[in-house]
């Protein structure tokens, strides 16, 4: 039973030890070590895109479940070929791009998106030992790889030469820069306790017994892991933060004037951003792979998954925010509060559990109390309306 | 294994090959936007160097702050001045003369600087200090009265550019 | 490569002129803003509308009085039987027509959801204007499904109704007709209630909605606005009320009156206005009489709408129009058609505002402004 | 009020849509929409969309007489009748052609009203995309000539109510052609 369950667990590390091995027989060294990268090359680059098929499929369906619908069941049983027909129509669509536009960055646009949303796989730790790369900056690597997002958007706005496009690039921008800052901040309590930076030893400090001494069971843990998860959404401009594609305002925002396969290549960016950053936000807070009886990449992509639907869900409930809310959730809110809960972070190493509770618990919710009292404009105000005759 | 070095050699060679070529165009092209990405491009490649020197943390930082961070903002300053977004612009003007000699002199400085410095060239000295902990060890107790002393001017960077920015700003409505 | 973006100075501040529409996801059919903006802000905005035009009036003019009836559910197509009505009622005014009292009732019923049909409707798009993807619209639209299949067994059609008649209606409602209306109207609060706990608190939505396109009470009235708008702004003014016609003034309901104006007012005085509706139904529901539907005297005409032919004169009838008022002025030479035949459509002249609206706030306010006004393009392009 | 208790609460709200859309039925919160081409909903008797003739027996006996009441009355004119005329050139009181043209058409139903044969009525029909452009879309009288049985089965009370009036009339026709019985002459 155990052998069993540990096979499962390593399946994949023992499959691609075995082609190794296999080649090694016969090839040179450093045929060895060129195959060992191609392959995880290879399986993060057939990842990717499977994975933005059928999140766009998980989407409408459960969307349409919300809006007491069916969502896309026609191709397929359970609408599971949907993904490869839109895939046939992007391709098969027409290329069109505006007369006036800068082809060259507009083409270079999209291509430029996926780049960085591929490179974060590699240190997303899908499993045990399954880290592609598992580097001494893992963390690191993801906040300057996804800071680099941003700059295929402002091609994209920049190069359509169209005013809808320009003001979501614009917003794009803003909302980046603002949100990266809460994002980063959120996950250093993270790496405080588990003083790496690297995203494997981030997930074996929250092993513990059964796996389940995960990071969100203590108060900061929860406060860091709410602010993260936020903050990803708005990175990947997810509802209710999707204002840079805010379809009732600026149509489609900085892809605006883009068609076919190079319209499914942003989506494609979009939706493997939502991933990583979810399989991030699960690797930080919610102890990774780590968890009792199941294999560790079952535990992982479950994680991920349950991200993903709140996520969507997220879509399926809220309106949007406006631009001037946004960026003053970020600062005036999101942004303190994280500095507060680095501090408690710190204090928490020093102090017992129960006390530790305690003070947590207190400081965090006068903390809110104080930003919620500071920001007005974030509380509704209450009316009462007279029914006249 | 060797044919594997001789790749990675070539490979750092390609990188600083490529920029120059952004660097290039960074001076040349016309149109501040395309400038812009190709100074973007020229520091990706900087961070490509940094990671075939093993200084990873560098690299990250590289990236993390020139290309998120300081692109950005020049981007968004281009873009917000609309009316220069479609201009083109001249790259060269009269006072080119002093400022090859400025140049000049600064490349001097630098190189001077360059051969004076002793490097770590062992490879444990190379972990000790570019890796995050010595990184860290280094800014909070060598260095710790500097990296303070920054930390107070951008501070009062970040305070003035918020007076100047709310200075003219009209009551707004919330 | 020219410089498509081209920006203006004024008052020394750039400012971006952007077109939204007549192409546009929000705009609700073919209404065009011209918007000038300074980063996010609006300092100008001309709507400009009229690509809907189709000559309502004068094709109007041409026909026999009954044939104008279809025309009317083709003015405003989310509920064509206000317009039904405030046409019926002119002509009637012209006839000097007297309407069967258990026509009345039906014609209030019918009425009544309407506005509930236009109400939901308005409200489910403007929430989808806000960003919320479609959820609150869908949910609307389900409950509008039940009422409409309902008109389609009455009426004929779901949204074409061409059911009132002058004197009267086309089609009685059955004892099974009318416990289908009981139980949408036994349900609808329990499906506002959960609308209500969709939305109405939600921070994010009143972040967005409350004082933002405040209309001041003395602005509203001096531009003419009227409905919900109006109401929202403060001012006591129902037309069910002020004229009390058909038989409104038999019933007790209540005007709900917004505080300040704002486009969160205008949201949730609809949400009231759809239980003030649903007080009225009930009341309709446990009063209405046994009769005829359709006066004696029109019957004739029916058949030969040609033989009908009011008194020379004029008349201006109105309804409270779940829009605003809607008027019709009807002017009669005698013959079969109509001499003169003109439409008050609030959703126009509601749109007179929208530019006093949105000065100084932000491009995604007057999405959410527009959609707050409730335009149809049918009826202000006419 | 806790900040944020609003959003949660929505939350709760499409949880609940979307949990109860597996297991109620479609009254009760459950998934609402009709699979249209397997599945169809009733359409109401009621529920008029084109207008059709009705013929009694073969299919080029239709009820109507060409009277052009309906042409006349049709408010976007729609409908386009010529008279037949007879061997000896005069008119037949039927239709030589009956054409409707349902590009046009925008189903108010006028025709049905004003008709006094009781000949066209509004069909429940309401496929009739074609790819064969906007022309296809005028229907002579023999694509509009429907049986009175299929009148009768679309919209049975309707059908019945006319059945019962024309059997009426028929009735006094009859009575009044054949002469009456000489007792009930005093």
């Amino acid at each position: 039973m155990e052998n069993i369950g540990s096979f499962i667990d390593m399946i994949f590390v023992t499959a691609k030890a075995w082609i190794l091995a296999l080649l090694g027989q016969f090839l040179p060294v450093w045929i060895v070590v060129l195959a060992s990268i191609v392959i995880s090359g290879v399986a993060i680059l057939c990842l990717g895109p499977v994975i933005m098929m059928y999140l766009t499929l998980l989407e409408r369906k459960v969307i349409g479940r919300i809006q007491n619908r069916y969502g896309p069941n026609r191709v397929g049983i359970w609408g599971l070929l949907q993904p490869i027909a839109d895939g046939i129509k992007m391709f098969t669509k027409e290329d069109i791009v505006p007369a006036n536009a800068d082809k060259l960055i507009h083409l270079l646009a999209p291509i430029m998106t996926v780049v960085p949303a591929l490179m974060i796989f590699v240190v997303v730790p899908f499993g045990r030992q399954m880290t592609a790369a598992d580097l001494n900056i893992g963390f690191l690597y993801f906040i300057a790889v996804s800071s680099i997002t941003i700059l295929p958007i402002f091609m994209a706005s920049w190069s359509s030469r169209n005013k809808y496009s320009l003001l979501g690039g614009m917003r794009t921008a803003a909302q980046l820069i603002s949100y990266e800052v809460p994002m980063t901040l959120a996950a250093v309590p993270a790496i405080m306790m588990s003083q790496s930076l690297s995203t494997n030893t981030i997930v074996l400090t929250q092993a513990g017994s059964f796996g389940l001494n995960w990071f969100i069971f203590t108060p900061w843990g929860i406060v860091g892991f709410i602010v993260f998860f936020l903050c990803a959404t708005a990175e990947c401009n997810r509802p209710p933060f999707d204002l840079p594609e805010a379809e009732s305002e600026l149509v489609a925002g900085f892809h605006t004037e883009y068609s076919g396969m190079k319209f499914a290549l942003f989506y494609m960016a979009e939706y493997m951003n939502a991933f990583t950053l979810c399989g991030i936000a699960a690797t930080l807070f919610l102890g990774g792979w780590q968890g009792p009886f199941l294999p560790s990449w079952v535990w992982f992509f479950g994680k991920t998954l349950a991200l993903i639907c709140i996520m969507i869900w997220f879509r399926g409930t809220f309106p949007r925010f406006r631009v001037d809310h946004l960026m003053a959730f970020a600062w005036k809110f999101l942004l303190p509060l994280t500095l507060v809960n680095i501090l408690l972070t710190a204090l928490w190493q020093f102090t017992s559990a129960s006390a530790a509770w305690l003070f947590s618990i207190m400081i965090l919710a006068a903390m809110l109390y104080m930003l919620v009292k500071l920001n007005r404009v974030f509380v509704p105000e209450k009316r009462n309306y007279v029914l006249a005759d | 294994m060797e044919l594997l070095q001789l790749g990675a050699k070539f490979g750092i060679y390609a990188v600083m090959a490529a920029i120059l070529v952004f660097a290039l165009g960074v001076v040349t092209f016309r149109n501040l936007f395309h400038c812009a990405l190709c100074l973007a491009a020229a520091l990706i490649g900087t961070a490509g160097i940094y990671i075939a020197l093993q200084a990873e943390f560098l690299a990250g930082v590289q990236i993390l702050l020139y290309v998120g961070g300081v692109i950005t903002l020049v981007v968004f300053a281009i873009m917000l001045t609309e009316h220069l977004a479609g201009k083109t612009v001249r790259q060269n003007n009269a006072q080119s003369l002093p400022a090859i000699v400025g140049l000049a002199g600064f490349v001097t400085a630098l190189i001077a600087l360059i051969l004076k410095t002793p490097w770590p060239v062992t490879e444990a000295a190379l972990k000790a200090k570019t890796s995050a902990m010595g990184l860290g060890e280094a800014l909070m107790g060598t260095y710790v009265f500097p990296f303070e002393v920054i930390s107070i001017v951008l501070l009062a960077a970040l305070i003035g550019t918020v007076v100047i920015a709310k200075k003219d700003a009209p009551e707004e409505r919330p | 490569m020219p410089n498509i973006i081209e920006t203006k100075k004024l008052d020394g501040s750039d400012i971006l002129e952007i077109n939204f529409g007549p192409q546009h996801p929000s705009t609700h059919g073919v209404f065009r803003m011209i918007v000038q903006t300074e980063g996010e802000k609006i300092r100008g905005l001309r709507p400009i509308f009229g690509y809907l035009h189709r000559n309502h009036e004068q094709i109007a003019e041409n026909l026999p009085y009954a044939a104008i009836m279809p025309y009317t559910d083709r003015l405003d197509y989310v509920n064509a039987l206000a317009n039904n009505f405030g046409y019926a009622l002119t002509v009637e005014k012209l006839a000097s027509l007297e309407v069967p009292e258990r026509a009345e009732y039906l014609r209030v019923i019918m009425a009544e959801l309407a506005r509930i049909v236009n109400h939901i409707t308005v409200i489910g798009f403007m929430l989808n204007d806000l960003g919320a993807f479609f959820t609150p619209l869908l949910y609307a639209f389900r409950e509008r499904e039940r009422i409409l299949d309902l008109f389609e067994e009455v009426t004929g059609s779901r949204l074409m109704n061409n059911y009132f008649r002058f004197g009267g209606v086309k089609r009685d409602l059955t004892a099974l007709h009318l416990a289908t209306i009981h139980q949408i109207v036994a349900k609808f609060p329990a499906f506002l209630e959960e609308f209500e706990t969709l939305l109405s608190k939600n921070e994010i939505l009143c972040m967005r909605c409350q004082n933002v396109g405040v209309l001041s009470p003395e602005t509203a009235t001096n531009a003419g606005i009227t409905g919900p708008v109006l109401r929202a702004s403060g001012v006591n003014y129902d037309i069910r009320k002020v004229d009390g016609y058909s038989i409104y003034h038999r019933f007790d309901f209540k005007i709900p009156l917004g505080k300040k104006g704002d486009v969160y007012d205008r949201y949730y005085v609809r949400i009231l206005e759809i239980r003030e509706s649903l007080k009225i139904l009930e009341q309709a529901l446990a009063k209405i009489p046994q009769g005829e539907i359709l006066n004696k005297k029109t019957v004739p005409f029916i058949k030969m709408p040609r033989n009908f032919k009011p008194p020379v004169g004029e008349a201006y009838g109105r309804v409270e129009s779940p829009k605003g008022e809607l008027g019709f002025y009807v002017v009669s030479d005698g013959t079969p058609q109509p001499w003169r035949y003109h439409v008050r459509a609030p959703s126009l002249i509601n749109l007179t505002v929208l530019e006093e609206m949105c000065l100084g706030q932000k491009i995604a306010d007057a999405i959410i402004i527009l959609g707050s006004i409730d335009i149809v393009l049918g009826e202000t392009d006419r | 009020m806790i900040f944020g208790a609003g959003v949660f609460k929505g939350m709760m709200v499409t949880l609940k849509n979307f949990l109860t859309s597996y297991y109620r039925d479609r009254d009760n919160g459950g998934i609402f929409t009709v699979q249209y081409p397997e599945e169809r909903e009733k359409l109401a008797e009621n529920y008029r969309n084109l207008p059709f003739l009705v013929y009694d027996g073969a299919p080029d006996q239709i009820r109507c007489v060409a009277c052009g009441i309906c042409e006349r009355e049709c408010p976007p004119k729609c409908i386009h009748i010529e008279m037949a005329t007879d061997a000896a050139g005069k008119p037949a009181r039927k239709p030589a052609v009956f054409d409707i043209d349902y590009s046009l058409c925008m189903n108010c139903g006028i025709c049905e009203e004003v008709c006094p044969f009781d000949s066209i009525y509004m069909d429940h029909t309401f496929e009739i995309t074609s790819q064969a452009g906007p022309r296809s879309l005028i229907r002579g009288k023999e694509a509009l000539a429907r049986s009175n049985d299929y009148f009768r089965k679309i919209r049975p009370a309707m059908a019945a109510a006319v059945d019962q009036k024309r059997k009426t009339a028929e009735d006094k026709k009859k009575a009044a052609a054949t002469p009456p019985p000489p007792q009930e002459i005093k």
